[in-house]
């Protein structure tokens, strides 16, 4: 851990609001990436060629 | 009636999410008296109870057309009138689906959005609270407005004429009770009015509208 | 051969299929290593302290959600000129990674702002104008939910696109006039005697990278989930 | 349950439309309304439902019988045709949506939103809530509108059997409709012929 | 388009009076401030350059659903979209028509209102002049979020968090103009760029709107 | 002016709803469009008169000659029966209000609000406005919805007369009109049996 003094709550806040949201970001792109994925070959399988 | 409430949630869901739509419109009234009343911060903490009340209340009435207006539109209140629900029933129902959908949300970004005004510390936990107590009255009354406009086109800004004068207590007991916490006084006396004048609206306006309606079908 | 051939959506899985797993890779890497290094591997500015390494997030957050507006600005004409539909729906991608940049960049942004200025937010045209620019996401994601015809969307969002971004220039020119702020200027202007130290420009440029290897990549795997509900949706209709 | 008309007059606006119309219906019997554009079918049948006002004679009938459709679908484009007829099963707290769907030819477009549905296919949506309602006394307002032969021979057949059932309906149309045990009753006899002044501006004179 | 502009101040004049309704609104809004903020009048003449063009606004954003809605849901705008007018034309004609309903009395009363707010003395020109001039920007760019929005059913409050972004610079540049006058600066600058900000809107968007009506259509 | 129409496909929302729809039509014939509700009938005027996207074959019409009238009346209810015909006059730019409201049967109802008029009534009046544009090709979509026996034998003669004078006439029906010289289409031959895949995602598979 570097030495970040008297602003350590601040940076720290920072990286954590930061890292949350883009994880948030990334983790609702693959859940909603993953049920497109299933509709999809549910229906592939009930009305495909 | 729990029916007719579910429905209207489910309703204000689907049609492009009539719950965010109040929300933004609020933040957005926030965000436009900076722009127009410049950016002091010092003069934007003394009006900044005021105008979250303002906003909160505007963005709500704004939406008090969907009330009843639609259901008028294609028919379904006349089905509705004579079906088994009882008209203050119908009203109440609706109401409170309108509370749900709109001053509940306001209610709950009015914090962050009272700190963009720079908002004293001490007063978020009151504007919170009278937003809570306020804002139900909002939707009753407004939905009497709405009863009473509901047979006219573009009656949106009649009902805001309307509505308006009748949200006047409501707005000054509400804005009161933040401003008295703001200046370190006591904010309790006022909120007891709003929630007398909450409960007095909850209680009352139904019958009121169901009048309203009554008498706007038989037209 | 062209890249048009690629608003076919069968070349365009294709293609986006076989890239994805390199990009993801790629992504991972230079972001880590840019906030990583930026967080561990920088000394504290004289003046800001430590508040300083802050700018490895802020400022690749800040310039990635200006340029995916201008992103979706460029798939929107494209649409409307040509007509494909890949480029409408990485448009509908593209926005809410743009308004999660911007809040990124608001959120990094205000808590900076209370040790250096003294308060989570104040009225400067710069953070005045990304909460404009949020409300504008705001306003393109509310429009795509709202409107049921897949097409219709794509066009009333692209026309919104355009329109928003000439009233996104002027209101950014229109708050300039307005208020002068306290955010400073650009600071890597390249030929520019106050730039900033050596120690904070590698991981800066690592982070840039990250960030927009971050963009490209959402980009990619959003387009495709849109791409595949089109599908799922045109087979069930293609059924009743 | 019957339902006694006596004398009825009706007006609309300031309008009087309608005047000494009189009729008695007992379980079983259907009543057809017929006359040109105009006349007052619409007007009588709001009467009827109790949305709007009697301006003179006497009406018996207990308006918790009544279903009522209009003009208007009373459809919520919003909401597939499932959730349409779930939401009326909720008011008048039955549990028939699946079978009433069945019966109205509906269950291929069960799942479609309300909106996306063609003129005749959103009339019978609406229709399919006079089954639901469970209510005996039918008022209905030219329900076969904007449909095809073979669905206004269904209607037919559904107001027949629920007649058949000790139901009442009433109904107005320009066409044809078969429902064997209807009397039908021609409105143009009720015109006013000399208006009685109902207004109380028009009573004496200053 | 004449035609059609006449039938518009009509149906405006004829459907409970719109003409007086945005006024109202405008009117009532002002009303609430001192309701909200407190009546202080040193605070009041601070805020009144802002609050004075937020409320005409407001009670502008108020009527835009009017520009189209109502053609849309009875089929006119069908036809009209059928008839030898352009679409372009058609806009730019009913935009007008709200103006002339809307912007023109709002101006006309913030003069008045602008007392009730105790404005200093030398802004009620400027007042008056920047409202004169940026609220055609209103109206046109408001023809504008209506036209997208005209299909969605409840698409109120959708239509104003779409166009109040896009109002941004209006405001600024107006409610500018005023305070500068107030505070005894030069309000010529932000008036000029008003005017042109107007022009703008006026040349261009009937454009924008004619191209979303279209694609609305044919949904 | 004449309208053909080869090989026309329709699609609502993302279903296909017609295929394969063809014919020509020169000055003084008029079409009626049959099928069942449900089939296309508006889809296929609306396609016609603009108002949709043409999936598949060509149309070839000049718009300039066309009105519209739809399942809706557009009628405003807020101004009088001949003010809505005297700002549809504007719109086409002619002077016929008069005597178009005195063909229609509109006489008596002239200075009415149209908001206070019958079902039948309005739809009178919006059909009024198809003569008064004095445009040659006819798009009507169930045109004699509401109307008496009485009306819609007037409407199918104005639809006659405007055919003999050189005008097209496309319309759809479920009531069976007098109109000696009109041709029937019926649409339900045109229902897509197998579905070709017009959306771009149809096309291979991922
Ligand atoms: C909510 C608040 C803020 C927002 C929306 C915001 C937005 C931005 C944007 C858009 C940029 C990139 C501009 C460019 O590259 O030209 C930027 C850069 C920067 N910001 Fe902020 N900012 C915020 C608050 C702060 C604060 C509080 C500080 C520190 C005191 C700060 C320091 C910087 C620095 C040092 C840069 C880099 C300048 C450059 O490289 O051009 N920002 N900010
Ligand atoms: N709101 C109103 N105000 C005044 N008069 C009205 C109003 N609504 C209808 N009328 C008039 O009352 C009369 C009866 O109307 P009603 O709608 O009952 O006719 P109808 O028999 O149902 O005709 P249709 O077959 O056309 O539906 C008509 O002459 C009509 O013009
Ligand atoms: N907005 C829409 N989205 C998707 N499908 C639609 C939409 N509107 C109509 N449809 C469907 O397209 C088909 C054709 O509809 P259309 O309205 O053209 O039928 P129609 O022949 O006019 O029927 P009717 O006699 O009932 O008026 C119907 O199956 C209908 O369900
Ligand atoms: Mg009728
Ligand atoms: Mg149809």
């Amino acid at each position: 851990m570097p030495e970040l003094g008297k602003y350590a709550d601040t940076v720290i806040l920072a990286y954590v609001v930061s890292l949350a949201l883009i994880f948030g970001l990334v983790a609702l792109t693959w859940v909603q990436n993953r049920r497109a994925k299933r509709l999809l070959n549910a229906q592939e399988a009930n009305h495909g060629k | 009636m729990l029916a007719l409430f579910t429905r209207d949630l489910k309703l204000a869901f689907r049609s492009g999410g009539g719950f965010g739509l109040a929300l933004a419109f609020f933040l957005i009234v926030v965000m436009f008296v900076p722009f127009g009343v410049g950016s002091d911060l010092v003069l934007l903490a003394r009006i900044a109870p005021g105008i979250l009340w303002i906003g909160a209340l505007l963005a709500c009435l704004l939406s008090l057309d969907r009330i009843f207006q639609l259901d008028y539109e294609d028919g379904t209140l006349d089905v509705l009138a004579t079906s088994p629900l009882p008209l203050t029933g119908i009203t109440a129902a609706k109401a409170a689906a309108h509370w749900v959908t709109t001053g509940l949300p306001l209610t709950l970004a009015a914090v962050p959005l009272g700190y963009l005004l720079n908002l004293p510390q001490p007063a978020y936990i009151w504007l919170f609270a009278s937003l809570a107590i306020g804002t139900p009255a909002l939707s009753f009354i407004g939905a009497f407005g709405a009863a009473i406009t509901v047979g006219i086109k573009r009656g949106g800004l009649l009902l805001s004429l309307l509505v308006l004068p009748l949200y006047i207590p409501t707005l000054i007991f509400g804005a009161l009770s933040v401003t008295k916490s703001v200046e370190g006084l006591n904010p309790l006396p006022s909120l007891t009015l709003l929630a007398g004048l909450t409960l007095f609206s909850i209680v009352l306006m139904p019958f009121a509208s169901a009048m309203a309606l009554k008498s706007n079908l038989k037209g | 051969m062209s890249l048009w051939e690629y608003a076919n959506p069968v070349k365009f899985m294709r293609l986006t299929g076989r890239l994805l797993p390199f990009l993801c890779v790629l992504t991972a890497v230079s972001l880590a290593t840019g906030i990583i290094w930026g967080f561990f591997g920088t000394p504290d500015d004289y003046k800001q302290g430590s508040t300083v390494k802050i700018i490895f997030i802020h400022v690749p957050a800040a310039t990635m959600a200006v340029s995916a507006w201008f992103m979706m600005l460029v798939t929107s004409l494209i649409w409307l000129i040509r007509r494909h539909h890949i480029s409408a729906l990485a448009a509908k991608a593209a926005a809410p990674i743009g308004l999660t940049l911007t809040l990124i960049a608001l959120g990094t942004g205000a808590i900076w702002g209370k040790p250096m200025w003294g308060t989570y937010w104040a009225w400067d045209p710069r953070l005045t104008s990304f909460l404009i620019l949020a409300v504008f996401y705001l306003g393109y994601i509310a429009l795509w939910k709202a409107v049921e015809d897949n097409d219709t969307a794509a066009d009333l969002t692209s026309i919104l696109c355009m329109v928003g971004s000439v009233f996104a220039f002027l209101s950014r020119y229109a708050v300039n006039f307005w208020n002068q702020g306290l955010h400073q200027g650009a600071s890597i202007a390249v030929n520019k005697e106050q730039h900033v130290d050596n120690a904070y420009i590698y991981p800066l440029f690592l982070s840039f990278a990250g960030f927009f290897l971050l963009f490209v990549t959402l980009v990619f795997v959003r387009t495709r989930t849109e791409i595949r509900l089109r599908r799922a949706a045109a087979l069930q209709a293609r059924s009743l | 349950m019957t339902v006694t008309v006596t004398d009825i007059s009706c007006t609309r606006g300031l309008r009087q439309v309608l005047q000494g119309v009189s009729f008695n219906l007992a379980p079983g019997d259907s009543l057809i309304l017929r006359g040109p554009n105009g006349v007052g079918k619409s007007t009588l049948l709001r009467v009827l439902a109790g949305l709007g006002p009697v301006a003179g004679g006497t009406l018996d009938l207990n308006p918790d019988d009544v279903a009522y459709s209009g003009h208007l679908d009373a459809v919520k484009f919003q909401l597939t045709v499932q959730e349409n007829l779930a939401f009326w099963a909720g008011v008048y707290d039955t549990d028939q949506t699946i079978e009433v769907i069945a019966r109205f030819d509906l269950t291929k477009l069960k799942d479609r939103l309300a909106g996306s549905l063609s003129a005749g296919q959103k009339r019978r949506l609406g229709l399919a809530r006079m089954v639901l309602s469970g209510r005996k006394i039918w008022l209905m307002d030219e329900p076969t509108t904007s449909l095809d032969a073979h669905h206004t021979a269904l209607i037919a057949q559904s107001i027949s059997a629920h007649c058949a059932g000790g139901g009442i309906a009433i109904l107005s149309t320009h066409l044809d409709l078969d429902i064997p045990t209807a009397r039908t009753l021609d409105l143009a006899q009720f015109i006013p012929t000399k208006t009685t002044d109902t207004s109380i501006f028009l009573q004496g004179s200053f």
